[in-house]
């Protein structure tokens, strides 16, 4: 449904939407296509490049465009290296999280009763934990690993999808047309599938959008604090986190992966709102 | 009222004993062993196992459980082996300061949130509302230890004009606060601009303007008010955040907050702390939710009738 | 309505745009009425004949997407187009006041029906916080809210329907304004309370000589309590006069239809005549008349020029070509 | 207008009957208490023939939405029987109930809410023969929607357009058709004509009118307007407070209402000629509706009645004819016409 | 000026000195379970005495004026007679025998060196006679860890959130890693302190440790971060200052696991390093290449022939021992055990690669590092050790011997060594027994041994009497503030 309403209005979308949609498409080649060009191997380091700005040419004569880190490796390799990382992360939390989200509201808003309380509750218990605190305790606990970082970013997150959904199935559950096909005999399988989701979607969507961006933070915020994804593999997060001991004498290193992470954010945070924008009207049906 | 209040308090201690049973279980299932932690990397398998013992920590699952639960209810958290004192001292010591940091934050976040968010629902689609909504979304994008570290270095270190660190003073406060509110005051004013052009169209404003009240009443008195309704429920949801993200202000700006505790007390295993900590900020979010809620109710009394 | 007294309320001409994604939607179009002291005009017709548009316009209060793009409106003889918000200000509440047709929306739901009475005398005559809440409480009791001074201070949602509405007119008669407006006032209440309101909105009306427009698209509504009756459709008046006139011999083929459309309590039970097809696309209006394509006498005339609307018979006016044969019951022989 | 076939049917076995049905909502309690009971319908005792169309009225909240969501099984009776050609629904094999279901179908008020707005119209007349496959074969369903929209009065390409491509009249139409695709023996309109306006209203009345007269439906017609029932129906059933006060032939009830709530309801009721008789001694109820979670004691309606007695408090009167030529609730009813 | 404008205390004369090591002040139990953290043994060394000390290489008086050995087991100290704690009550023998019975008894990370302790006496208000069940050379070296507490107050339940000592500061105030303040008590037997008070921060960002150091918020701190003590040597009003320190990496092979039984694999991997130049990129003057497996400031270091940096040779090598087609294996730190340690490690790594060992970088949390360390579930591990004492005991000593069994290593001759290195009192004897020690790890390439951390301190300029301390706890009584 939405895709196809986005290619019907994309002519008259607002500049900043295409400026978004380019920035995301532009990130998301350069994801896919750049490390193919320009490789990264975490393993490999070269000490006497160190620090080195961006545009100085290194030991092996290459050019470091965006400069290299702290243990010489080029930052322009790394951060290409560090999307595909950050975006995956964000990516899986979002749609793991949001799988089991999904599951979970549509339970607790269309049959109710216990089902509702049982979940209700727990994301109640849940949300009594500021989500940060959990993440962190959860990837403390687990141990820096990918896996883990999405582990504890999906616990944290799947009560907030959870919500939405539960949110608009209640709101769907007792509307009229949704009557008619009870009165018509239809299944629950049938009532879930055909009338309720599609209408617990565009909500799903807008907020999997905006948690994509925040993820992307929270895994800053985790390397920060040494629970993030491990050195082994670049990532956002991590090479900001690690830059930020240079940020007054090699402020490259965090610089690129910064405003990049600040770009992606910022767009996805547009399309979100666009997103919201479209699906209004939607949602009101 | 007193039904609703009871109600919500009942939740509200479900809601902390759930809290205390997922962080038991979670501390506990994971791998990690605190008597290894204490004795050094030297310590025989006698002794390990002797200090295990003295910890409660060989007990099976469910009695450790249960002496927890005990323990609780004479809030007793056990001992910091780490810092050689009550847990609980320990967590309440650190609770003072991230509650005042946390207060500030709100502070700027309200104030600023408030403005910000009227200003551009006033002003709708201009370029200020532009302005503002965009560097509302950069100011969540970026990351929180980003924006504090590069504060610090352009006011602590370049203009030398506030401190680096707490020092006590309400300089001292600014930055860190300053940098745990920017996130949210872009997203609390987004929240109050769509409250206030959502407000602005309902049915009741065409009332009050019918009624020929200025512009000035009409908004301050009538929808201003409404906007509140769905913004304060969010104030607790904000607080959470900032004792969260305190965790990461606390250790740019050595604020000795409990969420560096926290932190602290994961990596080093030390249980009690973590238990407690979790807990004494459960309890703090759960009651101020609670205090939200019935602050929620007392400016939109249609709650009372539906929970009535 | 005799020639030489000021009408209280004077439209003329009146048109209102709305800015839509579509184009400009003319909501309101050449709409001309006028209103005395102490007399109720009704102005009936479908949902989104420029009704509601046309109440508001005359207290200046036009939704944000919408203008006045054309007419005049005089209030005591006071042309009041073109009034700054302070002199409009003023005006509302004091001189003119609006009922609206959803009484629960149309209150503020954080504030007490007291504070809402009250603010009226407190804003716009300055009153002390005690002497405006003796004057609610006064006013209370006189639209027959019981226990006013305790309920005072509760909030709306603790009213039913009926109090709402109760309270509305409280709120709308505080001032002792001269003309009333009341936009569907008993569309969402029950049968019983309807009539109670009616009642009451009545005895007010007669006691204070006011000057009122009662919307309604129940004409069963406006037979009961109005003196003349406007009927729109699609933005323009289709026609004005008594009630009397227009319910015996109606002069637009639309208002016939509408008659003839009303399953009655006391009917014998005979089979609707219901009007064909749909009102028009007030984005993309028919050429010609409006009502042409749905009227069963349209004639080539009618779908090529749009008819004025014109006095037919003293004090009645019509928009159809062809009113008189209306009148006339050449057609159809009235009922 | 009674036509041949429709006296008839008066004389057959009923097709739908509520025998002494009551329908309670459970309020939200507190935690692990239970919450208070709204005894919407209240013991309701109804019946409707084959090919009949009856009536019920009454003021908003009074139960009449929850008659009908109980009769089409969208909430359960707390007691009492819904019989569908004498078998209770309640106690029916889910199988038997299924095909059952089909018998019996709700068009709604809100021409808005009740489609759904993914589905095309064709779709959405489909979608009853997806669910009850063996009505129409698979191979004619294209044929079978076109003659249907075309028995509603829309037109063939309407098939493949959304709900908020038409109008409020129009799309009740499609909730029409979409009921009619099932072949019910019963549709209950659940103030199917609220929402339309006064035009296109009669419309959709005539249609309701047509349909009964070629296809034999029988109508359960909900509705608060007086002048709408008194066109459609041939019984009428009056209630109040989640009890009918009054039923009977149609002439009986609004020529010799008996009841004071029904008298009333006719009085309150505006209509075309009112304008008429200016003067006229109309009833004007005092007082508000009283709350279904604790309804006066004895007779409902004496809060409001100008006749009520000390009887009416302590003895609640039972639905029987007492020489009214129709059954009323009431103890000291008025046989003079109003 | 630069000169704390932001700090908001102004440079008053009665502003404490700040000093912020990098890390934090658990808490102030000089037995409990931070007793070597270094960071509580440098708030210890400010409040506590001990009763002896270390000068460089030699051992000191303090509290103890003297000792003898009237026996292999038995060692006699005498006290000093004028030294009180901080509420004016006199230190006598009994506090010693009391202090140093808790220590023997305590559960915390000093318990290994208390183990061999039978009795302690006190014959006299001022003799204090300690048997040990073994010959314990090492005894007067492990008391400098021991603290001294007052025996009459160490049942109070909350005596540690203020303690009291007998050393130059007393505590003012106490938030566990957070901040210690402290006052100079007057009447120090060694001499009263000249600083108006003492506070000790924990600033965990570096970048903002380095940040109040440049606008005076803190007056002095350690560690420097390698990469910034080029750039704070020019910054106004900063000075740094830096001693060979006692805090080494190093990687040990897990000797017990296939291919590192083999010595001629661990030779090889040390023989693929270019220690020197990967030591001088990362580390700069923050840091010297080893010549020992300990670091050249502790007592018993002896140099060794480095391994030459030669990829083909360690090729060869590990063809040799039947690799040649290459090793897979792993290493594991924590990212905190030691400045650059990611940095080290991805380097030392790197260099491996090229000689076809392929190892898989775990970078893991220091709770399951400590855990699989001790199971010894590893292929090599990289950390920062300190030799806390000093002395090569209590590095050589402790963690080498086959009982101790810390890397799978096992070496009877060694073990002989370290034993007698152990029991012997005579300094001479020790020091070349331990330089065979030295040899014998660094032959059998027990583990590589990359750099040795020099303690790097920085000061703002008006600090004067400070001197820099190698084990990162320096002295705070002769530090003045001159203007
Ligand atoms: N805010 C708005 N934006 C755009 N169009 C509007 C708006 N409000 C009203 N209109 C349009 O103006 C026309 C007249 O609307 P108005 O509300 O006056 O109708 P009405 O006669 O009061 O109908 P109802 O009986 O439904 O209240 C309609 O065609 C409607 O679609
Ligand atoms: N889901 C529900 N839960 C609780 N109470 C309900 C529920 N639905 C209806 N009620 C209550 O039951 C009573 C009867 O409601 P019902 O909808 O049957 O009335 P109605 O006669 O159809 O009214 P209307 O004319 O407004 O449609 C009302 O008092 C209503 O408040
Ligand atoms: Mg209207
Ligand atoms: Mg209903």
């Amino acid at each position: 449904m939405m895709p196809l309403k986005l290619r019907g209005r994309t002519a008259g979308l607002p500049p900043r939407a295409h400026f978004a949609l380019g920035t995301v498409l532009v990130f998301v080649v350069a994801g896919v296509l750049g490390p193919l060009l320009v490789p990264f191997d975490a393993a490999a380091t070269s000490p006497p490049d160190r620090l080195l700005p961006p545009g100085t040419r290194l030991s092996d004569g290459a050019v470091a465009w965006l400069g290299t880190n702290q243990v010489g490796q080029d930052i322009l390799a790394a951060v290409l290296a560090g999307m595909r990382t950050s975006l995956t992360v964000a990516l899986v939390t979002v749609v793991v999280a949001g799988s089991v989200g999904l599951l979970m509201g549509l339970l607790a808003g269309y049959f109710g009763g216990w089902a509702d309380g049982v979940i209700s509750r727990l994301g109640d218990i849940q949300l009594a934990f500021p989500s940060l605190l959990l993440a962190i305790m959860l990837a403390g606990v687990l141990g820096p690993s990918m896996t883990n970082v999405i582990i504890a970013l999906a616990v944290t997150r799947w009560v907030i999808f959870a919500r939405v959904v539960r949110g608009s199935a209640l709101a769907v559950r007792d509307r009229e047309f949704v009557d008619s096909a009870r009165v018509m005999g239809a299944s629950h399988g049938r009532i879930l599938i055909h009338y309720i989701l599609p209408s617990c979607l565009p909500p799903l969507l807008v907020a999997a959008t905006v948690q994509i961006g925040l993820t992307m933070v929270a895994e800053a915020s985790l390397s920060f604090l040494g629970l993030g994804v491990p050195p082994s593999q670049a990532s956002w997060g991590s090479t900001i986190a690690q830059g930020r001991d240079y940020l007054a004498s090699a402020w490259w290193i965090a610089a690129a992966p910064g405003a990049a992470l600040a770009l992606v954010v910022v767009s996805i945070g547009i399309l979100g709102d666009l997103l919201r924008d479209a699906s209004d009207p939607m949602t009101e049906l | 009222m007193t039904a609703f209040v009871g109600r919500r308090l009942a939740q509200a201690l479900l809601q902390i004993w759930g809290a205390i049973t997922i962080v038991f279980v979670a501390l506990r299932v994971l791998p990690g062993d605190p008597a290894e932690l204490i004795l050094g990397s030297q310590a025989t398998s006698e002794q390990l196992a002797g200090l295990r013992a003295q910890l409660g920590l060989d007990d099976p699952l469910p009695v450790q459980y249960l002496h927890h639960l005990q323990g609780l209810l004479r809030l007793d958290f056990g001992q910091s082996w780490r810092q050689g004192m009550s847990a609980l001292d320990a967590c309440l010591e650190r609770l003072g300061p991230t509650l005042v940091l946390s207060a500030w934050a709100m502070v700027f976040t309200v104030v600023l949130g408030f403005l910000a968010g009227s200003y551009a629902a006033r002003h709708a689609n201009s370029v200020a509302d532009r302005l503002i909504s965009v560097s509302s979304l950069v100011g969540q994008a970026l990351p929180p230890f980003w924006i504090g570290i590069m504060l610090s270095l352009i006011f602590a270190r370049g203009l030398q004009i506030l401190p680096s660190t707490a020092d006590g003073t309400m300089a001292g406060l600014l930055l860190p606060a300053f940098t745990l509110a920017l996130p949210f005051v872009g997203w609390l004013g987004r929240l109050v601009r769509t409250g206030v052009l959502e407000e602005m169209n309902q049915d009741y404003v065409r009332t009050a303007r019918a009624k020929g009240m200025s512009d000035g009443v009409v908004f301050y008195i009538h929808v201003l008010r409404n906007t509140l309704v769905p913004v304060v429920t969010m104030l607790g949801l904000l607080m959470g955040n900032f004792i969260a993200n305190g965790v990461i202000v606390e250790v740019v700006f050595a604020w000795p907050g409990i969420g560096r505790l926290l932190v602290d007390s994961i990596t080093f295993r030390d249980y009690a702390v973590v238990e407690a900590v979790l807990t004494v900020i459960t309890v703090c979010y759960i009651t101020l939710n609670l205090l939200v809620d019935v602050l929620y109710g007392y400016l939109d009394p249609r709650i009372q009738l539906e929970n009535a | 309505m005799t020639p030489d007294v000021t009408p209280l309320l004077e439209v003329d001409d009146l048109a209102v745009e709305f800015d839509t994604p579509k184009g400009p939607l003319r909501a309101v179009r050449g709409v001309s009425f006028q209103v005395d002291e102490g007399e109720t005009l009704a102005i009936v017709g479908e949902s989104g004949s420029g009704k509601s548009v046309t109440a508001q316009a005359l207290l200046g209060l036009v939704p944000p997407r919408a203008r006045v793009t054309g007419g005049r409106v005089a209030i005591e003889g006071r042309d009041v187009t073109g009034l700054s918000d302070r002199e409009w200000q003023q005006l509302r509440g004091e001189r003119i006041a609006m009922i609206f047709q959803d009484p629960l929306s149309a209150l503020n739901p954080s504030l007490t029906v007291g504070y809402q009475i009250a603010e009226m005398f407190r804003r716009h005559r300055g009153l002390g916080r005690a002497e405006s809440r003796r004057l609610a409480t006064e006013l209370m009791v006189q639209v027959g809210i019981p226990d006013a001074a305790r309920r005072l201070d509760d909030h709306p949602h603790r009213f039913s329907g009926g109090m709402r509405q109760r309270v509305m007119i409280a709120i709308a008669l505080a001032l002792d304004p001269r003309l009333l407006i009341a936009d569907e006032p008993t569309t969402a209440l029950d049968v019983t309370v309807q009539a109670q309101i009616l009642r009451l909105l009545r005895q007010r009306q007669r006691a204070d000589r006011l000057g009122m427009i009662l919307i309604s698209h129940d004409l069963g509504v406006v037979a009961r309590a109005a003196d003349r009756v406007a009927v729109m459709y699609a933005g323009r008046i289709a026609e004005v006069g008594t009630v009397a006139q227009v319910y015996e011999r109606p002069a637009h083929p639309y208002t016939l239809g509408l008659m003839r459309a009303v399953p009655a309590v006391r009917d014998g039970g005979g089979p609707l005549v219901a009007i064909d097809g749909q009102p028009p696309d007030p984005t993309a209006p028919p050429a010609g008349c409006s009502f042409h394509p749905r009227c069963p006498f349209a004639r080539d005339r009618c779908r090529e020029s749009e008819p004025e609307p014109r006095e037919v018979a003293p004090g009645r006016a019509s928009a159809c070509h062809f009113a008189e044969e209306v009148i006339a019951g050449v057609h159809t022989g009235a009922r | 207008m009674s036509t041949p076939a429709l006296a008839e049917s008066r004389t057959g076995p009923p097709l739908l009957e509520l025998v002494d049905l009551v329908t309670a909502y459970r309020l939200r309690g507190g935690l692990g208490r239970a919450g208070a009971e709204v005894r919407a319908v209240a013991g309701v005792s109804l019946d409707v023939r084959a090919g009949e169309t009856v009536g019920l009225v009454g003021e908003s909240g009074c139960g009449k939405s929850t008659i009908a969501r109980t009769i089409v099984g969208l909430v359960r009776p707390s007691s009492g029987q819904v019989l569908f050609e004498g078998r209770d629904l309640a106690t029916l094999p889910a199988k038997e109930l299924r095909g059952l279901r089909q018998d019996i179908q709700l068009v709604f008020q809100d021409p808005y809410a009740s489609l759904n707005p993914r589905m095309t119209v064709a779709n959405l007349i489909k979608e009853a023969w997806r669910i009850h496959p063996g009505i129409v074969p698979r191979d004619r369903w294209d044929e079978e929607v076109r003659s249907l929209l075309d028995r509603v009065g829309l037109r063939p390409e309407h098939a493949g357009r959304y709900p908020h491509q038409f109008s409020g009249g129009q799309r009740q139409r499609i909730s029409i058709a979409r009921a009619l695709a099932v072949r019910p023996r019963l549709i209950v309109c659940d103030e199917a004509v609220s929402a339309l306006d006064v035009s296109v209203r009669a419309q959709i009345l005539n249609l309701l009118e047509e349909l009964r007269r070629d296809l034999g439906v029988a109508y359960l017609f909900i509705s608060h307007d007086l002048g709408v029932v008194h066109h459609i129906c041939d019984r009428v059933a009056v209630m109040y407070l989640g009890k009918i006060v009054e039923i009977g032939a149609k002439e009986s009830v609004y020529l010799r209402p008996s009841h004071p709530y029904t008298r009333a309801l006719l009085s309150a009721a505006p209509s075309l000629d009112d304008w008429r008789d200016g003067g006229r001694q109309e009833i004007v109820l005092s007082g508000d509706v009283p709350s279904p979670l604790n309804p006066p004691s004895g007779c409902r309606f004496r809060t409001r009645c100008r006749l009520a007695q000390d009887r009416c408090r302590d003895e609640e009167p039972v639905l029987l004819d007492r020489g009214t030529a129709h059954p009323v609730a009431c103890h000291f009813p008025e046989t003079d016409p109003s | 000026a630069p000169g704390g404008a932001g700090a908001g205390s102004g440079s008053a004369k009665d502003r404490p000195l700040s000093a912020a090591f990098n890390q934090p002040i658990n808490d102030l139990d000089p037995h409990g379970a931070s007793a070597v953290d270094e960071a509580s043994l440098l708030a210890n060394r400010q409040i506590y005495d001990t009763l002896v000390t270390r000068t460089g290489e030699e051992l000191a008086p303090k509290l103890a004026r003297s000792w003898t050995q009237p026996d292999d087991k038995t060692w006699e100290f005498t006290l000093r007679d004028d030294v009180t704690f901080h509420d004016g009550s006199k230190l006598t023998s009994a506090d010693v025998k009391a202090s140093l019975e808790r220590l023997a008894k305590s559960d915390g990370p000093q318990k290994p060196l208390w183990t061999a302790i039978d009795t302690v006496e006190a014959p006299g208000p001022h003799t204090i006679r300690i048997t040990t069940t073994d010959p314990l050379g090492t005894l007067p070296t492990n008391l400098t860890l021991a603290f001294i507490l007052p025996a009459a107050q160490l049942g109070r339940a909350d005596f540690f959130r203020k303690p009291i000592g007998s050393g130059p500061f007393a505590v003012e105030s106490f938030t566990p890693s957070s901040q210690l303040l402290l006052k100079p008590v007057k009447n120090y037997w060694g001499g009263a302190a000249t600083l108006p008070g003492l506070r000790l921060p924990y600033i965990p960002e570096t970048s903002t440790r380095m940040t109040s150091l440049q606008n005076g918020e803190v007056d002095v701190t350690w560690i420097i971060p390698p990469d910034e003590l080029k750039r704070l040597a020019g910054v106004d009003g900063v000075r740094i200052e830096s001693k060979p320190g006692v805090n080494y990496f190093l990687a040990w092979f897990n000797c017990g696991r296939k291919p590192f039984s083999d010595a001629r694999v661990r030779r090889a991997l040390y023989h693929a390093l270019d220690i020197k130049g990967i030591v001088a990129s990362l580390y700069g003057d923050a840091a010297t290449v080893m010549d020992a497996p300990i670091p050249a400031a502790v007592f018993g270091h002896a140099s060794q022939q480095p391994y030459a940096y030669d990829p083909e040779l360690a090729k060869r090598e590990l063809a040799e021992a039947g690799y040649s087609g290459g090793i897979r294996t792993s290493m594991m730190w924590f990212k905190d055990t030691g400045p650059l340690a990611t940095e080290l490690a991805q380097s030392l790594i790197s260099a491996w690669a090229k000689v076809g060992v392929v190892v898989e970088q775990q970078q893991i949390e220091k709770a399951a590092w400590i855990k699989r360390l001790t199971a010894l579930d590893w292929d090599i591990e990289l950390q920062v050790n300190t030799v806390t004492t000093g002395d090569a005991d209590y590095t050589l000593g402790r963690l080498y011997t086959s009982t101790a069994n810390r890397m799978g290593y096992a070496n009877k001759e060694l073990d002989g060594i370290l034993a007698q290195a152990r029991s012997t009192a005579d300094q001479e004897k020790r020091k070349s027994l331990y330089a065979q020690a030295c040899e014998i790890i660094w032959r059998d390439a027990v583990g590589v041994f990359p750099a040795a951390l020099s303690s790097t301190y920085g000061l703002r300029s008006p600090v004067k009497g400070f001197s820099p301390a190698a084990n990162s706890q320096p002295e705070f009584r002769t530090v003045s503030t001159a203007q």
